[in-house]
């Protein structure tokens, strides 16, 4: 199943969105962190954790989903939030902690919540999958269409969360699919040193279910597998486990010196930036012309521009309403 | 009484969830052994033989998923009531509770909702050893984003449990196993009321005085409330009238009932079978000294099971969990002698 | 590996002594109880797990033992107890709940610790795995002999606990092994609607490890395979996941009605009772004679009526000590 | 002060370790990122370097594995020091802790010693949303089994890991990221303070006076100590004397401590950042109340977290936290006006 032009293109311009946005958030959570990097001050305070790099799975899978499908994210949520179509206004908003933020600045970039788009997130790690069965249980009881994907990171298959949420899912055959995006890391420890198998979809076997690795942090690769198990859970066949190679091309969070990287990995890494790459096979191929990509670049670029700015100038919440919404 | 229709809490339970589920296709029932067994406690007896397997789902052992699953269904329109079968397991899937199904309103600004019901059985006395035996009503009442309800009788029970499913927000149903009805754990006869054939609710965060009187407040929940009750019938005969406040829910807590009485009454216990210190306890008794201090007119006591892990052998258990007698020796010390009843 | 005839001696008389001191506890747990079963009641209150028909299992594994070597077991410890040499008489007056117990009455028989044999114990579905592997971490560390076999139920590998202290064990190469009892049953749920595979040491490829199905509840092919893998254990080659078949001859707890289970099912495993099976092969094979074994019988009948007497006549834990021994 | 040697808890934190491990081979590190990286709060920085892996481990993202990997560790001989990154993930592992490794001792009837800590950061202001700025001293505190340390200083710091590292039964370290003298977190600089070069411990279970006054008590832990000294400075011109007692211990609690404080002086505030109810300001209030509520001149004052999980938005979060500000309106309401320091 390879991806039509007009998905080519929504990749395409999705990753660049993806990537511009972390561009512009990096350099605004600076603001007023420098000379003292205090995470506390300045327009974005707290963690923030980039997603630079890892955009190929997002939309490789998310080019599949339609927004009543259900996705549950990670920590590192930017990337999918996009590519699942959160809207980047009030996302924005809400990392800045504003008052038109998806949940009026209660949240926080750990927590993005669409329900337009049925799109959740948390900060930690596993925690997504459960809620990810459930969403599936539930599309299954009312018959309603609708599949469930959680991403994780390749650490978080280590959590019990992972094990119980995976073989719940296949128990019940639900439409679940777990993408596990590979970065090699878990903050500063490495994959070989943390997890007992060198590829986590042979963790498949563990519930009967098929299990898939995705070398390269490939679109075309990823939205091929993606769609297969996609399919596979709306037809009714169960959960599929996807493993995806990727590269994470920033810090774990900002502040992050990344000390424990091998000499000469980042430079390695952005040598493989899957966005040049992209560009350059869809040149190639003859998808698109260049100027036809710069377009799809500038539409990126005017996106992100504007999300920012309705954030900037979004009002701060009121205070005292840290009070309300507790209960629904 | 005539018409009496007395149930146990386990039937009574049973008997809401069952009501809501015949008009409520979203609501759905989850958790170890309460399909085909009914539910360890009897709480779900008799729902699979009427919804049948795909709305009354045994789950495997995995409750960190299971609960998970529930937040997830019920943000996506569902209405689950889970059961964690002991609350003692609540540390194998506290994230998914605390961390998630708590939190998931707040965090998205009232964009999702999450409503379920999370029950689960509390309590000791019938030596069962120091992880089936707990309360920990004060854990899961000082983390904010839940609801908790106890409920100490059959007609509290359907009532609250009608309106936990109702709710748009999670609800931990915390019911003590001594009080269920089944014959294997004991039975408290005070449980079992009469209770309504048709649905009704019980307002979440609406304290009860289920006995008036002028002297001393006790204040408890639970099976605690029978104690105190028998206590007061005890203290009656030394002239001692007992006012008993039965709390129902800590989250919301009702603090104004509680105020009220102890400024009535002047002198307060607390009796809870959760541990001493950080508990039910020290918040009934902080909220009455920093609202009306003034009000008592002699220290306010408590009787809770002390900061130890629940022992096994019965002469141990039964020295720490609280009782009638207890309560009734601190009345005593706190309340003037009265003329006893002729 | 074939057991020795010593080996088997012990083997057969540690069945044995397990089966009738379960069926003496039985007895006894019910006195109090009639005509109203109430579980507050009687010489041993609280619940009562017995692990009739699940004695196999545990001899085989623990033939291999030595009390240096430590065992975390279930909720359903009794077997797996006395095959590890946990003092009998002190063993049964904790289940009495009796001041000369092993914890002077403080946890009670799903609370029963030996330090002298490295066996301790839990209430909570998996919570013996994290331990096992701490104990093996240790004498990896110390450089001291032994290994650390954590026993559990098939259900229990559906919990989050398995699988990462499983992923841990082999992360760090530690001398763990985990045994699981298959008896097919959590309470009253049956495997199959519970556990998305059909055999759980498939899961041994999660973690990259040696997984071992051993069928028919036969002490025979138990000890062999355990044996092995406690040898690969102690060689320093990691952990190993073995998955026995067995079966429950009670009910799951005592009060149980066990109205789920399929009819003629308990019949049918009383005629494969593996007591009786295990005789007739050690008669068959002329390991030992019926003489013999009458007198192992003998001697496993007699150390669990002194065990039980020394219960019945041990006294009463003071009340007062409840507030004892919290901290060390 | 001539040969001061002011150090961060996070370098006090690491001293206390590396001196005990110096001395006693059993004494080992365990969790995410504290080998390599030194710990995400650098309380374990310089370990790697001078002990090597096989004592200094990362660990995979698996708490329930690791703590009680820890608790069997601790059981056979070892003394596993161990860090859960943030308190907030305590749901994943809260069997490991509070139903393992805080009950074995007492299980086996003190058979089996339990020595370990459990290292892990608590605390907001910083704006990291609800899952990682919480303190929970109140869950910890109310679950028998364990003790409950939280160090407001460096000097505290080191002495009190000292004593945990050697304590026999299982020790909860609670260290507030604000406090921990990392610049990317803020820094208190009252945390910093002078730390003896050589081991020493300071008791667990005794809390300190760290400010004598006469006319209020202020009680508080962490964090919330440095609040206290803020407004007792900020009270002294309005003519207040404000005590400030330091908990240092919520397990072991020292009562006596607070009780004798406010025997003097009549009045008492309790300030936490953990979440207002069942938590740490209902203990201690309920602990005055119930000894000596004589002593009380006015109703006593809470000020806590409120009941609401931690908001992202800066304007949100720093409305709920406590501060000095708050303690002084409080102070201000329930002293009465002395005269203004000249
Ligand atoms: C239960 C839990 N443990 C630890 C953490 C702290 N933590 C946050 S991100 C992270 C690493 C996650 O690695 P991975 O799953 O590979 O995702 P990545 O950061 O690489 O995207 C850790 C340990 C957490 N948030 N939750
Ligand atoms: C975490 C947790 N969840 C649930 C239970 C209740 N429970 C006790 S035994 C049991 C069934 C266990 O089945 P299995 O692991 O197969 O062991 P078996 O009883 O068959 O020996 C359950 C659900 C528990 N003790 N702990
Ligand atoms: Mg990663
Ligand atoms: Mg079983």
């Amino acid at each position: 199943m390879a991806p039509s032009k007009e998905t080519l293109g929504w990749m395409y311009r999705t990753m660049v969105t993806s990537r511009r946005y972390e561009n512009a958030i990096e350099k605004i959570y600076l603001e007023g962190k420098t000379p003292v990097f205090n995470m506390a001050r300045g327009p974005i305070p707290g963690e923030m954790h980039l997603s630079n790099g890892q955009e190929p799975v997002a939309v490789g899978v998310c080019a599949h989903l339609k927004p009543e499908d259900i996705v549950t994210a990670t920590h590192r949520p930017h990337h999918q939030a996009i590519a699942k179509g959160v809207d980047l206004d009030r996302m924005t908003a809400e990392i800045f902690g504003k008052a038109t933020g998806l949940s009026g600045g209660r949240g926080g970039h750990m927590h993005l919540f669409d329900a337009d788009v049925n799109f959740a997130c948390s900060g930690i790690i596993a925690q997504g999958m459960g809620p990810a069965v459930g969403g599936a249980l539930s599309r299954k009881m009312q018959g309603k269409p609708g599949v469930a994907v959680a991403f994780i990171g390749e650490s978080a298959a280590n959590q019990g969360a992972f094990h119980e949420a995976m073989n719940l899912a296949a128990v019940w055959k639900l439409p679940m699919i777990c993408v596990i995006e590979d970065n090699a890391w878990g903050i500063s420890v490495a994959k070989r040193t943390s997890t007992s198998v060198e590829h986590n979809h042979v963790r498949a076997a563990s519930y009967g279910i098929p299990g898939h690795y995705v070398s390269g942090n490939d679109p075309w690769k990823i939205y091929e597998v993606a769609g297969e198990a996609i399919a596979r859970a709306r037809a009714g066949e169960g959960p599929t486990l996807i493993e995806a190679e990727t590269y994470r091309l920033a810090g774990h969070f900002m502040g992050d010196t990344e000390g424990y990287r091998p000499k000469g990995e980042k430079q390695a890494l952005f040598e493989r930036d899957p966005i040049p790459a992209m560009r350059k096979r869809l040149e190639a191929e003859g998808t698109f012309t260049a100027a036809e990509l710069d377009g799809l670049e500038a539409e990126a670029a005017a996106a992100v521009d504007a999300a920012i700015r309705f954030a900037r100038e979004s009002a701060d919440p009121k205070p005292e309403d840290a009070l309300t919404a507790v209960f629904a | 009484m005539e018409n009496e229709r007395k149930l146990t809490i386990a039937r009574a339970m049973a008997e809401a969830v069952a009501q809501e589920m015949r008009v409520d296709p979203s609501v759905f029932v989850m958790g170890e052994d309460i399909a085909e067994l009914g539910g360890v406690y009897g709480n779900t007896r008799g729902l699979l033989d009427e919804f049948g397997k795909d709305r009354i789902r045994d789950t495997p052992i995995s409750e960190t998923a299971f609960i998970g699953a529930a937040v997830g269904a019920a943000q996506d329109g569902m209405r689950p009531v889970v059961e964690l079968m002991f609350v003692d397991f609540f540390g194998v899937c506290f994230d998914a509770i605390y961390n998630l199904m708590a939190k998931n309103i707040y965090f998205s600004g009232g964009n999702f909702k999450v409503p379920m019901v999370l029950m689960t059985s509390t309590g000791g006395g019938y030596s069962d050893g120091g992880q089936h035996s707990q309360c920990v009503y004060g854990t899961f009442a000082h983390l904010p984003g839940m609801k908790v309800v106890c409920p100490s009788n059959a007609y509290d029970a359907k009532g609250l449990m009608t309106a936990a499913i109702r709710d748009d927000s999670p609800v931990i149903y915390m019911f003590h196993k001594g009080l269920q009805g089944m014959g294997w754990l004991g039975t408290e006869p005070g449980a079992n009321v009469h209770v309504p054939e048709e649905a009704y609710e019980v307002e979440i965060g609406k304290a009860a005085i289920v006995r008036e009187g002028g002297d001393v407040t006790i204040v408890s929940l639970a099976q605690g409330v029978h104690h105190a009750l028998k206590a007061a019938k005890t203290l009656e005969a030394d002239g001692i009238s007992a006012e008993v406040v039965d709390l129902r829910s800590l989250v919301p807590l009702d603090r104004e009932t509680v105020l009220k009485s102890v400024a009535k009454t002047g002198r307060l216990i607390v009796v809870d079978e959760d541990y001493h210190s950080y508990g039910v306890t020290g918040e009934i008794i902080a909220t009455v000294a920093e609202h009306d201090l003034a009000a008592l007119k002699a220290p306010p006591r408590r009787i809770a099971f002390p900061d130890v892990p629940i022992p096994f052998a019965r002469v141990m258990e039964q020295y720490c969990l609280p009782n009638p007698d207890k309560i009734v020796a601190a009345a005593r010390e706190i309340c003037p002698a009265g003329a006893p009843a002729a």
